[in-house]
C-alpha cells in the first residue's frame, strides 16, 4: 500500500478551489491521462466522420455507378481510379464511400445499442435496486436467466430469432445482451447506495422514497454505468460485425455499416483481402477508442484508483 | 503434405491391423483411402458435398445431395442422355404408349440383378410403382413423397385427389405396363427421376421400407433408407460413417452395364463452400459440386477442370398483382422489364455462360421459342410507359431473400443490388424488406405479401410443363396471375398443352404459349439463366456435367 | 458446500426449463420453420397446410411444448433441417461435442498459459513500457472482431507456417475411440495422428484464444497490482521472506482467485467464440454446428445447442464457484 | 551505543507531474536496548512512514529516502535488498494495525508463523510447526493446535493481533515496531494486547518502538516519546516529563483536546483550531504556525530549530511556560 | 425540565439468518439488541456505550426506524413512533435526526454543502422561498462554524472535522428534538475531536436539543453525557449518570471496560490496576446463556450466572445494573478470579455488521 501517498493526495484534494464537483474532479484527472486522450481523440473524429460522411462522400455509396467493370465470373471488381480512391466493391459501388458512409451507421449501431441497452438496465437495475424484496428476486431471476448463456451466443441467439432482420434487428440483439449486465451492475452499486450512511442520512431526514432514489441512491450508482457503455459502444460494433458474419445482421447493405461490410465479404477475403482489412481496421481503431476510454474513464471514477 | 499423409496412412494401417482386433467394439474406421491405386481403373473418389443426405431412399428424397448419392446406386426405367434432358432408355429398352397415351408398354432389360442378388423383372417394376401408389400416413406427406405428389397427384387412399398412376401390370417377366387416369407431356420422362428409380423389392420388404413416421417437426425413417438402399446401379451402399461425415459407396462387380471404374466413391461432407475449395486445393478431395462462380477463373489457373453444366433454371423478378393495382397494368410490368439492365446484370453479376432469359424456360427444352427476342434495356422507355400507366409516382414492396445461394441465384443481394439500383434510377420507388430464405420468406412470397420479389427454378425435367406449368398452370399461384382476366386463359392453354399426346402439336403449342406470356401477359419478368459447376481434380475423368445435375460416377475414373 | 452445488443445479433446471419454453414458443411462432425448410420453393399452400397438420404444427403451442418435453425426456430433440439433415438433433452434439472440448481446451490453455505470465510481469513492472504495452495490445485484442483474426490465420499465418487452415477435416483415417483426436491418437498409439490433431488444432485455438488471453491478462494484471497493495504482502515482506516464496504464496495465490473466476467464465463462453472460429476453419464441432444452425434456420438443432451451451456455461460456472472454494478458505467455510 | 540510530530520515513521495511532498522531514532518535520508544501524531504526521521506512518496506520507485538509519552498527539504508530480507523478520520485527488485512487470508495461521521460522532459523516444516504451536501459546492463543490450521478470518479481532505477534516476535528480534497495534481494536481487547506486548517485549529484552496517535497508550508504555508533526520531531522527552510539562503548544494541545476519563465532569476541552489540512510546509515557517495558539510572526517566517535543553528537544520558537492552561480558541 | 422525551421499552432487533437448499429459511437469528429499555429526558445527553458488536448503533437505528425492530417500541414525546408509517412517519422523522460516524460517506459525494442542507428543508416544506431560505443556510453555517462559502463546496473539499459539522448542520436545519450521534467523534483525528465535542454541547446549550451519543470510547461518553449506558452483546448491563459510573461501576464489565482504557498521565497508568477480561466478545448469533457476561467475568459464580438473564435493577437512586452479584461484588464480598477464555467461533459469516444481502454467487459477485 502506498501509504503515505494516498495521505498527500487527500490533502492535494482539499487545496483544490472552491466547488469542485466529483465529476469535475475526475474530469480533470481525465484530462492529463495521454491515453484517455488518444481514445477522445479516435472517437471525436470518429463522430465528426460519421455525422459529416454524407456530405464528405464524394459518390452515392449506395449507387453500383461501376457495376460495368464488376465481373463475377472472372471474380473482377473495379480497381482503384479516378474520382474512387479505392476502388468499387463487390457490386460496383465505390468502395471510399462506403467506408466514409458506413462510419455513420456503425455509431448508430453502437449508440442504438447502448442506449437500448442501458435504458433496459437502468429500468430493471433501479427496479431492484431501489425497491429489494420480491421485485428485486424477480428481476434478478429474469437476469439469471438471461446471463445463463454466454452474452455473444445469447446475442446470436436473439438475433436469429428475429423474423426480419435488419439493422434495429441487430441493434436489439446486441443490446438486450447488454441489459443484465446494466441492470445487476446498477443493482449491485443501487443495494449498496441502500446501505450507505448518506442514503440513511437521507431517510433519517425525511426526505422521500422517490427522491432518495433519484436523487441519490441513482446518481451515485452511475460511475460503473458510464464506464460500462463506453465500453458497450465498443463491444457492440465487434458484435454487429459478428452477426454480419453469420448472416443473422442487417441484410440490406445500401446504407453501409463496417460490421457488415466486414461480414459480407467472407467469401473473397482470400481473393479482396482489402475488402475486408479496410472495414476491419476501421472496428478495430474505433473499438479500441472507446476501450481506452472505457479503461481511464472507469480508472477516473473508481474511487479505489485515486491514488 | 500429400506425401507425408500417404506415408502415414500406411504405417497407420499396419498398426491399425494390430489394434484392430483390440478395438473391435469401439467400431474404428480404417483408412478410407487407398491412394496406391493407378491408372483408369479402381481407385477411390472423394467427392466434397455441401450437406449430408438425408437419406438413401430416393423415393422419398427431396434435396440434391441426398439425390447426388442415390443416383450412383439407383436406375430407373428410364434415364437422361449424359450432358442433356432428353430422355433415353435405362432398365426398360423400349417404351410404347397407345394411341390415346393412356398406357404405355415397357420392355425391360434382361439380366439385371439388384444388389442384394434378387433379380430385376417386370413384377420388380409394378411393386415399385405399388408401393408409390400406397404410401399412407406420413409417407403421404409432402416433405416425404414430394416428387410423387407433383408428378402423379395423389395416392390410392385419397380418393379426393386423383392420381394420374392406374395400374402397373407385369405381362411377363421382361414386360410390364402402365395405365394413366390421363394424358401427360411429363410422362414417361418423370420415370427418369432419381425418386422414382427402381428399388428391390425383397430388400423394401426385408427393411420396412414404407415405415416413415412424423416425429416433432420432422420424419424418421426406416432401416432401408438409411441403411440398406438396394439398387441396380453400378455403386453400392458401403456406409455412412458420421463420426467422420462420410459416404462411401463401392463398385457393384455384378452390374449389368459397363462396370464401374472406381472402386470407391466417398462424399465427404464439408459445409462450408470455402471449406471445400481449400479442401480440393489440399487434396483431400477430388472435386466438389457447386464452386462460387468468383472462384472458377482461379481454381482453372491453378489446374483444376471447372466442369460448367449447362444453364437449366431461370431467376426471374417476381410480380403479385394482388396489392398493387397498378402492377395489374400491363404497361407497369413492361416498364419494370425495361428498366433492368438485363445484359449488364448477366455480364457482372453471374458466372461464365449465364445468358439473359428471354423467357420462362431454357433453349434446351422443348416448347422455347426462338423467335422471342430480349428485351434491351431502356429506361427511358420504362419512365414513359410508367407515366402512360399513371404510375410516375410507384412504391412497390420488393422482398429478396437472405441466407440463401441457388444455382440461379448465386448471390441473392448482389442481384438485389443491380435489379433495385436499376428501378430506382427508372424513378421507382422501393420498400424493401429482407427475410431469411427459411425464415420467413418463402413463407410471405407463398402469401402473396411482396409487389416484386426475387425467385427462379431449376428444372426437373426437359418438358415445358416443369416450367411454364409449375409456375402459371394454376391461377392462385405466386403471382396472383388470378387478378387479371388473361391469369385464367393462361392456366387453360397450359393444361390443354399439357394433355396434348401429340408430341410437334404440343411442342406449338408451348411455343405459342411463351410467346404470349412474354408479349401479353408479362407476369413476372425472367432474367438470367446461370450455369451451375462442378469443379474436378484434373486427373478426374468421365463425369459429364448434366443440366439436370443428373451426374453419373459410373464412367468415371481418377488417375 | 454441497447445499450450494444442489441450489445451483436446481436452478439450472429451472433456467433450462424456462429457456427451452421461450425458445420452443418463439421458435414456433416464427414463419418459416420446419415447413418452409422441408418443402423449400416447391411448397404449394395446400401442401404447406398438410405439412403442418402433419407434423402437429397446428396445435396449441403448449401442447407441442409438452410433447416435445416428452420425446426429450427420452433423448429426442428433433431432426436436424438444415445442418446434417435427417440426424438426429442429439446424435448432432454428441458427434460434434468433443471436437468444441478439445478445441475450447486447447484455446484456454494458450490464453492461461500466455495471459497469467504476462499480467504478473506487466503488474509487477507497472507503469512501464512492457506494462504500456502489453494493456495496450491486449486492449486491441479485444477490439480486434475474431472472426476477421480467424481468417488472418487462416490465410496468412497458415502459409507462413505451413500449418494446415482446415480444422477436423482431414484426419480422418486414424482410430476413433473417444472422439477426442488428440486422444484418440495417444490411446491406440498412432501418435502421428495426435499431432495431425495438434496441427489442426494450434490456428483455432490461437484465434479463440485472443480474447479470453486478453481478459486472463487483464484481471492478472489487475489482480495481482491489488494484491500487492494488500497488507500481508507488506507483512510477508517485513518478515523478511525470500521474493519466491512471497510471490509464490502471498501473491500469487491471492491474485488467483478472481483469475480463476475470469478462467471459468472465459472458458463457458468459448463457445460465443467457437462458433465464430469453427465457422472460419470449418471446424467440425458445436460452434460450426451453430454457425450453420443460425444461418439455415435450423431450428431443432438450435433448440438442443442453445440449452446445451447455457448447461454447459452453467456447469463450468458452478464449477468455478466451487473450485474458488477450494482456493479460498474464506468461502469454503462458510 | 543505542541499538537504533534514526539519523536525518527524510521520505518524499515523488510522482509524476506533481510536486514532491515531505512526508518524512529529518526525523531523528534513538532506540536503546529493552527501551520503548514512542512514536506519537495524527494521521499525516510521517509516524507510519516511518517506520515503512526503517523496515525497507517503501515502495522502491516513487519514495526518496535520505539520512541514515543505523541498526546495531549497520546503516540499514545501504544494504542490500537481500540484505535487508535477512534482518526483517528475524532482527527486526514489525507489527501492524489491521491484523484482518495484514494477514494472508488463504494460508493458514500456521505457515504463516512458520514460514519466517523456516527462512530464519532454518527449521524444518515439522520443527517449526511445533515451535508455532509454541509461539501462538506464548500470546495467549488458546487451543493452538486447532489455530494453526485455520485461517485468519476463522479468528478474532485480538487473536489475530496475537497471532501477528507471535509472527514478529518469532525469530526474537532485537527490535520490534508496532505500528498502531490496538487501533482496529476494542477497549478491553487493546488492553490485552498492550499487556501482552509488555510483557513479551520485558521477557524477550526486545526494544520496541510504538507507534500510535493514542497519548493515553503512550504514556502507560513507552520509556521515551516523540510526538511527530507534519514530518518532523516537535518534541521528545522522557514520558513523566512529557506529560508532566508538555511545553510544545501542539503537544499541549493535543493534552488539553483529550477528553480524560478522570476528569470531574464539566471540564470543557480545549480543541486545537483547523485540522491537518491547514499546515504550510516546513521550508520557511513551522507547519504548526497556523494552528498554533502562540504563534508569532517569526513562526511564519522561519523554521523552528531543533533545541535539546535538558533531555528535552523542542522544535519551537515559542513554546508553552509550563502551568500556563490551553488558550481557548473559537473554532476555525 | 425532567419530563421524558424518549422511551425504549423492550427493544429488540433480530436479523434472521437464512440459508437453504431450496428456499431460503430462516435458520437462526443474530440478537443485535435483544430487549432494551431506556428512558431519555428532554434537554439531556445520554450516552450509549459498549465495544463493537454490542448493537449499540443498531439500537439507535431502530429508534429511529431505520432498522425496523423486531420487538418493542419507542414512544416519542408521548407519541409510539413504533407504529407510525408512510407519511407520518416521514413527518415525524424531522423531530429525531442522525449525525453519522463516518463524516464522508454520509454526506452524498456529489451535492454540494447547499443541496444536502438544502434537501431536508425542501422535503418538510420548510424551504419557503429563496430569501429566507438562505438565510436559514447561512444561519446553520454559522451555528457549526462554517463560513458560508462553504456553500457551493462539496463534501470531499472538507476536512473530516469540517464535514462532521456539515453532517450536524443537516441535522440542525430541522429543528430537531433529538438528535442521536453514532460515533459522531471515532472517525476524527484527535486534536479535532474535541472541536466537535465542544460544538455539540454548543448547540445543546444553544437549541435545548437532546442527544442520544453512541460511542466505543468511554472518555468521550463520560465527558459530554449526563447519563451513561452501557451496552453488551445486545442488553443494557448498567446505567447510571456519568459521575456515578466513574466513580462506582457495578457491573463487572464496566469496571473491567473503565479499567481498560488508558489515561495519558503516566502516573495514572503507572498506578493503575487492570481488569483483563479473557478472551472475545461471543457471537450474537449464539449468546452465551444467563448473564450474557459471564463467560468473561472474573466474579462469576457456580449459580445463576450461567442460567438466570438478570434484569437491569435500580441499585441505588438513578444507577441500575444487570448483575445477580452486583451487591456483593461491591461490598467485595466476592473476589475476581482468573478465567480461561473460551474459543468464539467466527468465520461464519454472521457478524451483524455484515448485511445479510449479497450476491447470489462468487462469480456475480467478480463479474459485473
Amino acid at each position: 500500500m502506498a501509504l503515505g501517498v494516498s495521505k498527500k493526495e487527500k490533502i492535494d484534494g482539499l487545496a483544490e478551489s472552491a466547488g469542485v464537483s466529483l465529476a469535475a474532479s475526475a474530469w480533470k484527472r481525465l484530462r492529463r491521462s495521454p491515453v484517455f486522450l488518444i481514445g477522445a481523440t479516435i472517437i471525436g473524429i470518429f463522430v465528426v466522420l460519421s455525422l459529416l460522411s454524407p456530405w464528405l462522400a464524394p459518390q452515392d455509396p449506395s449507387v453500383p455507378m461501376l457495376i460495368d467493370q464488376v465481373v463475377k465470373a472472372r471474380n473482377e471488381i473495379p480497381p482503384p481510379q479516378p474520382g474512387h480512391l479505392l476502388g468499387g466493391d463487390l457490386q460496383g459501388r465505390d468502395f471510399f464511400s462506403r467506408l466514409l458512409v458506413g462510419s455513420q451507421q456503425t455509431l448508430i449501431v453502437g449508440v442504438g445499442a447502448t442506449i437500448i441497452g442501458l435504458a433496459g438496465g437502468l429500468i430493471l437495475g433501479t427496479l431492484a435496486g431501489a425497491l429489494g424484496g420480491w421485485v428485486d428476486s424477480v428481476v434478478m431471476r429474469i437476469v439469471d436467466v438471461m446471463l445463463s448463456l454466454p452474452s455473444l451466443l445469447l446475442a446470436f441467439s436473439i438475433a436469429a430469432m428475429f423474423a426480419r432482420p435488419s439493422q434495429f434487428t441487430v441493434i436489439l440483439a446486441v443490446s438486450i445482451v447488454q441489459i443484465p449486465v446494466f441492470a445487476r451492475l446498477l443493482r449491485g452499486s443501487m443495494l449498496a447506495q441502500r446501505h450507505s450512511d448518506h442514503v440513511l442520512a437521507a431517510t433519517a431526514l425525511g426526505v422521500k422514497k422517490g427522491a432518495i432514489v433519484f436523487r441519490h441512491m441513482l446518481p451515485n450508482s452511475l460511475s460503473p454505468v458510464i464506464v460500462q457503455s463506453t465500453l458497450v459502444l465498443a463491444t457492440a460494433i465487434i458484435e454487429a460485425a459478428a452477426l454480419s458474419f453469420l448472416g443473422l445482421g442487417n441484410p440490406d447493405d445500401r446504407l453501409p455499416e463496417w460490421g457488415q461490410m466486414l461480414g459480407d465479404v467472407q467469401n473473397v477475403f482470400d481473393t479482396h483481402p482489402h475488402l475486408a482489412a479496410w472495414p476491419a481496421v476501421c472496428i478495430i481503431v474505433v473499438a479500441l477508442g472507446f476501450t481506452l476510454m472505457g479503461e481511464t474513464l472507469r480508472e477516473a471514477l473508481d474511487p479505489k484508483n485515486r491514488r | 503434405m500429400v506425401h507425408s499423409v500417404t506415408a502415414r496412412r500406411r504405417w497407420v494401417a499396419a498398426i491399425g491391423f494390430l489394434s484392430v482386433s483390440a478395438l473391435a467394439l469401439s467400431g474404428c474406421a480404417q483408412s478410407q483411402r487407398d491412394s496406391g491405386g493407378g491408372g483408369k481403373e479402381g481407385g477411390t473418389l472423394t467427392f466434397g458435398a455441401a450437406g449430408a443426405p438425408k437419406l438413401f431412399d430416393p423415393f422419398y428424397a427431396t434435396d440434391g445431395e441426398t439425390f447426388r448419392v442415390a443416383r450412383q446406386m439407383y436406375e430407373g426405367l428410364v434415364g437422361f442422355k449424359p450432358g442433356t434432358a432428353e430422355v433415353e432408355p435405362a432398365l426398360a429398352t423400349k417404351y410404347e404408349p397407345s394411341a390415346d397415351g393412356k398406357t404405355w408398354t415397357f420392355t425391360l432389360k434382361e439380366g439385371v440383378k439388384f444388389h442384394d442378388d434378387t433379380d430385376f423383372n417386370a413384377e420388380a417394376v409394378c411393386f415399385n410403382f405399388e408401393r408409390w401408389y400406397n404410401q399412407k400416413g406420413a409417407g403421404q406427406s409432402d416433405a416425404v413423397s414430394q416428387y410423387w405428389l407433383d408428378n402423379f397427384g395423389g395416392f390410392k387412399d385419397t380418393p379426393d385427389k386423383p392420381s394420374l398412376y392406374k395400374s402397373c401390370t407385369a405381362k411377363d417377366a421382361k414386360t410390364a405396363v402402365i395405365e394413366l387416369n390421363e394424358v401427360t407431356s411429363q410422362f414417361p420422362s418423370v420415370l427418369g427421376f432419381t425418386s422414382f428409380s427402381i428399388s428391390s423389392p425383397t430388400a423394401l420388404k426385408q427393411y420396412d421400407a414404407d415405415n416413415v413416421q412424423a416425429a416433432g417437426d420432422a420424419f424418421t425413417y426406416p432401416a432401408y433408407a438409411n441403411e440398406h438402399p438396394t439398387g441396380t446401379g453400378p455403386f453400392k451402399f458401403g456406409k455412412y460413417d458420421k463420426a467422420n461425415n462420410t459416404v462411401e459407396l463401392v463398385k457393384n462387380d455384378a452390374y449389368h452395364g459397363t462396370k464401374a471404374k472406381l472402386d470407391k466413391i466417398v462424399f465427404k461432407i464439408i459445409p462450408d463452400e470455402t471449406a471445400r475449395k481449400q479442401a480440393l486445393k489440399a487434396g483431400d478431395i477430388d472435386g466438389y459440386d457447386l464452386p462460387n462462380a468468383a472462384d472458377w477463373a482461379g481454381l482453372k489457373t491453378d489446374g483444376f477442370n471447372v466442369a460448367i453444366r449447362p444453364a437449366f433454371n431461370v431467376f426471374y423478378l417476381g410480380i403479385n398483382q394482388k396489392n398493387n393495382p397498378k402492377l395489374a397494368d400491363l404497361k407497369v410490368r413492361q416498364a419494370l422489364m425495361y428498366a433492368i439492365n438485363r445484359e449488364q446484370l448477366v455480364k457482372s453479376q453471374l458466372p461464365e455462360g449465364a445468358k439473359v432469359a428471354t423467357q420462362f424456360m431454357p433453349d434446351t427444352v422443348n416448347g422455347y421459342n426462338k423467335d422471342i427476342k430480349a428485351v434491351g434495356y431502356d429506361a427511358a422507355k420504362a419512365k414513359s410507359l410508367l407515366a402512360e400507366a399513371g404510375a410516375t409516382d410507384l412504391t412497390l414492396k420488393f422482398y429478396w431473400p437472405s441466407e440463401v445461394t441457388r444455382p440461379y441465384m448465386p448471390s441473392p443481394k448482389d442481384l438485389f443490388g443491380a435489379i433495385s439500383g436499376d428501378l430506382q434510377a427508372a424513378g421507382i420507388k422501393l420498400e424493401v424488406v429482407t427475410k431469411p430464405w427459411n425464415g420467413g420468406y418463402l413463407t410471405d412470397v407463398d402469401n402473396g405479401i411482396p409487389d416484386l420479389f426475387l425467385l427462379g427454378w431449376t428444372g426437373d425435367n426437359g418438358t415445358a410443363h416443369n416450367w411454364v406449368g409449375t409456375f402459371f398452370g394454376r391461377t392462385d399461384n405466386r403471382f396472383n396471375t388470378g387478378v387479371s382476366p388473361w391469369g385464367k386463359t393462361l392456366a387453360d392453354a397450359l393444361a390443354k398443352a399439357n394433355s396434348e399426346p401429340n408430341e410437334g402439336e404440343r411442342t406449338k403449342q408451348y411455343e405459342e404459349i411463351n410467346k404470349k406470356i412474354m408479349d401479353e401477359y408479362l407476369p413476372a419478368i425472367p432474367i438470367s439463366h446461370s450455369p451451375p459447376a462442378l469443379v474436378f481434380k484434373s486427373d478426374v475423368k468421365g463425369v459429364v456435367p448434366s443440366p439436370l445435375t443428373d451426374e453419373k460416377f459410373g464412367p468415371a475414373s481418377k488417375g | 458446500m454441497l447445499r450450494y452445488t444442489i441450489r445451483r443445479l436446481v436452478q439450472l433446471v429451472g433456467v433450462v426449463l424456462v429457456l427451452s419454453m421461450l425458445l420452443f414458443a418463439w421458435l414456433r411462432l416464427l414463419p418459416g420453420g420446419p415447413v418452409s425448410a422441408l418443402l423449400g420453393e416447391r411448397a404449394t399452400p395446400e401442401s404447406r397446410e398438410a405439412l403442418t397438420k402433419q407434423l402437429g404444427l397446428d396445435q396449441p403451442i403448449f401442447v407441442q411444448y409438452f410433447k416435445f418435453l416428452g420425446r426429450a425426456a427420452t433423448g429426442d430433440f428433433g431432426v436436424s433441417t438444415g445442418v446434417q439433415p435427417g440426424d438426429s438433433a442429439l446424435e448432432i452434439f454428441l458427434q460434434r461435442f468433443p471436437a468444441t472440448i478439445e478445441l475450447s481446451f486447447f484455446a484456454i490453455l494458450i490464453a492461461i498459459a500466455v495471459g497469467v505470465p504476462l499480467g504478473y510481469l506487466a503488474a509487477k513492472r507497472r507503469g512501464g513500457w512492457f506494462d504500456n504495452l502489453s494493456v495496450i495490445g491486449s486492449l486491441i485484442g479485444v477490439a480486434v472482431p475474431v472472426f476477421f483474426l480467424a481468417y488472418l490465420l487462416k490465410d496468412v499465418a497458415s502459409s507462413a507456417l505451413g500449418l494446415p487452415s482446415q480444422g477436423r477435416q482431414d484426419a480422418i483415417d486414424a482410430t476413433r475411440v473417444t472422439g477426442f483426436f488428440t486422444l484418440d491418437g495417444l490411446i491406440t498409439g498412432e501418435f502421428d495422428a495426435t499431432l495431425n490433431a495438434l496441427e489442426h488444432l494450434i490456428l483455432p485455438a490461437i484465434a479463440l484464444a485472443t480474447i479470453p488471453f486478453a481478459v486472463i491478462f487483464r484481471i492478472t494484471r489487475a489482480a495481482v497490482l491489488d494484491v500487492l497493495d494488500e497488507d500481508f504482502v507488506r507483512t510477508a515482506e517485513s518478515k523478511g521472506l525470500t521474493a519466491p516464496v512471497i510471490r509464490r504464496r502471498h501473491v500469487l495465490r491471492n491474485a488467483m482467485l478472481p483469475v480463476v473466476t475470469t478462467i471459468g467464465l472465459q472458458t463457458g463462453a468459448l463457445l460465443s467464440g467457437a462458433v465464430l472460429t469453427e465457422k472460419v476453419f470449418s471446424f467440425a464441432g458445436v460452434g460450426q454446428a451453430l454457425a450453420i444452425g443460425f444461418e439455415r434456420r435450423d431450428y431443432p438443432v438450435l433448440l438442443l445447442l442453445i440449452i446445451m451451451a447455457t448447461i454447459v456455461y452453467v456447469v463450468v460456472n458452478l464449477l468455478v464457484d466451487l473450485s474458488y472454494a477450494l482456493i479460498d478458505p474464506r468461502i469454503r467455510t462458510r | 551505543m543505542a541499538l537504533l540510530e534514526v539519523r536525518d530520515l527524510s521520505v518524499v513521495f515523488q510522482r509524476k507531474g506533481e510536486a514532491p511532498f515531505h512526508a518524512v522531514d529529518g526525523v531523528s532518535f534513538d532506540v536503546e536496548p529493552g527501551q520503548t520508544v514512542g512514536l506519537v501524531g495524527e494521521s499525516g504526521c510521517g509516524k507510519s512512514v516511518t517506520s515503512l521506512a526503517i523496515m525497507g518496506l517503501l515502495p522502491k520507485r516513487g519514495a526518496k529516502v535520505t539520512g541514515s538509519v543505523t541498526y546495531d552498527g549497520t546503516d540499514l539504508l545501504k544494504l542490500s535488498d537481500k540484505q535487508m530480507r535477512d534482518k526483517r523478520g528475524s532482527e527486526l520485527g514489525m507489527v501492524f494495525q489491521d491484523p484482518l488485512s495484514s494477514l494472508n487470508p488463504v494460508v493458514p495461521i500456521g505457515l504463516q508463523v512458520t514460514e519466517v521460522l523456516e527462512r530464519h532459523r532454518g527449521m524444518p516444516r515439522k520443527e517449526a510447526m511445533i515451535e508455532a504451536k509454541d509461539l501462538l501459546d506464548k500470546v495467549g492463543i488458546p487451543d493452538p493446535n486447532r489455530r494453526l490450521k485455520e485461517y485468519p478470518h476463522q479468528l478474532s479481532g485480538g487473536m489475530r493481533q496475537r497471532a501477528l505477534i507471535a509472527i514478529a516476535l518469532a525469530c526474537r528480534p532485537k527490535l520490534l515496531i508496532a505500528d498502531e497495534p490496538t487501533t482496529a481494536l476494542d477497549v478491553t481487547i487493546q488492553a490485552q494486547i498492550l499487556s501482552l506486548m509488555k510483557e513479551l517485549v520485558q521477557d524477550l529484552g526486545t526494544a520496541l518502538v510504538m507507534i500510535t496517535h493514542d497519548l493515553g497508550v503512550v504514556a502507560g508504555l513507552c520509556d521515551e516519546v516523540n510526538v511527530l508533526y507534519g514530518g518532523k520531531v516537535v518534541e521528545k522527552a522522557m514520558r513523566h516529563k512529557l506529560f508532566a510539562e508538555p511545553r510544545h503548544p501542539y503537544t499541549h494541545g493535543l493534552l488539553a483536546s483529550i477528553p480524560r476519563l478522570d476528569a470531574p465532569r464539566g471540564e470543557k476541552l480545549t480543541p486545537i483550531k483547523g485540522s491537518v489540512a491547514d499546515n504550510i510546509p516546513w521550508t520557511s515557517a513551522c507547519a504548526f504556525a497556523p494552528r498554533c495558539p502562540n504563534a508569532l510572526d517569526v513562526c511564519r517566517a522561519e523554521t523552528p530549530a531543533e533545541v535539546d535543553k535538558l533531555g528535552r528537544l523542542l522544535r519551537c520558537h515559542n513554546p508553552v511556560v509550563p502551568g500556563t492552561p490551553a488558550a481557548e480558541e473559537v473554532p476555525v | 425540565m425532567s419530563e421524558t422525551l424518549v422511551s425504549v421499552q423492550d427493544m429488540k432487533v433480530h436479523f434472521p439468518i437464512k440459508r437453504g437448499v431450496f428456499f431460503d429459511r430462516t435458520v437462526g437469528y443474530v440478537y443485535a439488541v435483544d430487549g432494551v429499555d431506556l428512558e431519555i429526558k428532554r434537554g439531556e445527553t445520554y450516552g450509549l456505550v459498549g465495544e463493537s458488536g454490542c448493537g449499540k448503533s443498531t439500537l439507535g437505528r431502530a429508534m429511529l426506524r431505520l432498522n425496523e425492530p423486531t420487538d418493542g417500541k419507542m414512544v416519542f414525546d408521548g407519541q409510539d413512533f413504533s407504529t407510525l408509517q408512510g407519511e407520518e412517519l416521514r413527518k415525524m422523522r424531522r423531530r429525531i435526526q442522525m449525525v453519522f460516524q463516518d463524516p464522508l460517506s454520509s454526506l452524498d459525494p456529489r451535492q454540494s454543502v447547499e443541496s444536502i442542507l438544502v434537501e431536508g428543508l425542501r422535503a418538510h416544506g420548510l424551504d419557503e422561498g429563496k430569501e429566507s431560505t438562505a438565510k436559514r443556510l447561512r444561519e446553520l453555517l454559522a451555528a457549526v462554524g462554517l463560513p458560508a462559502s462553504a456553500l457551493r463546496k462539496y463534501p470531499h473539499e472538507f476536512s473530516g472535522g469540517q464535514r462532521q459539522r456539515i453532517g450536524i448542520a443537516r441535522a440542525l436545519a430541522l429543528n430537531p428534538d433529538l438528535i442521536v450521534a453514532d460515533e459522531p467523534v471515532s472517525a476524527l483525528d484527535v486534536s479535532v475531536q474535541a472541536q466537535v465535542v465542544n460544538l455539540l454541547e454548543e448547540l445543546q446549550e444553544k437549541f435545548g436539543l437532546t442527544y442520544l451519543v453512541i460511542a466505543h470510547d468511554l472518555a468521550v461518553v463520560k465527558h459530554i453525557s449526563d447519563r451513561v449506558g452501557v451496552m453488551y452483546l445486545g442488553g443494557l448491563v448498567e446505567e447510571a449518570t456519568s459521575e456515578d459510573l466513574y466513580d462506582e461501576p457495578l457491573h463487572p464489565y464496566t469496571r473491567a471496560l473503565l479499567s481498560a482504557i488508558p489515561v495519558p498521565d503516566p502516573q495514572v497508568e503507572d498506578r493503575r490496576e487492570r481488569i483483563l477480561l479473557a478472551g472475545d466478545l461471543p457471537s450474537p448469533a449464539n449468546p452465551p446463556s444467563g448473564c450474557r457476561f459471564h463467560t468473561r467475568c472474573p466474579w462469576r459464580q457456580e449459580t445463576k450466572c450461567d442460567t438466570e438473564r438478570p434484569a437491569l435493577r435500580e441499585l441505588k437512586p438513578g444507577h441500575k445494573v444487570a448483575c445477580h452479584w452486583a451487591e456483593q461484588i461491591r461490598s467485595g464480598e466476592i473476589q475476581p478470579h482468573e478465567v480461561k477464555p473460551v474459543l468464539v467461533e467466527e468465520g461464519d459469516g454472521l457478524s451483524p455488521d455484515v448485511p445479510l444481502v449479497g450476491p447470489a454467487s462468487v462469480t456475480e459477485a467478480l463479474n459485473p
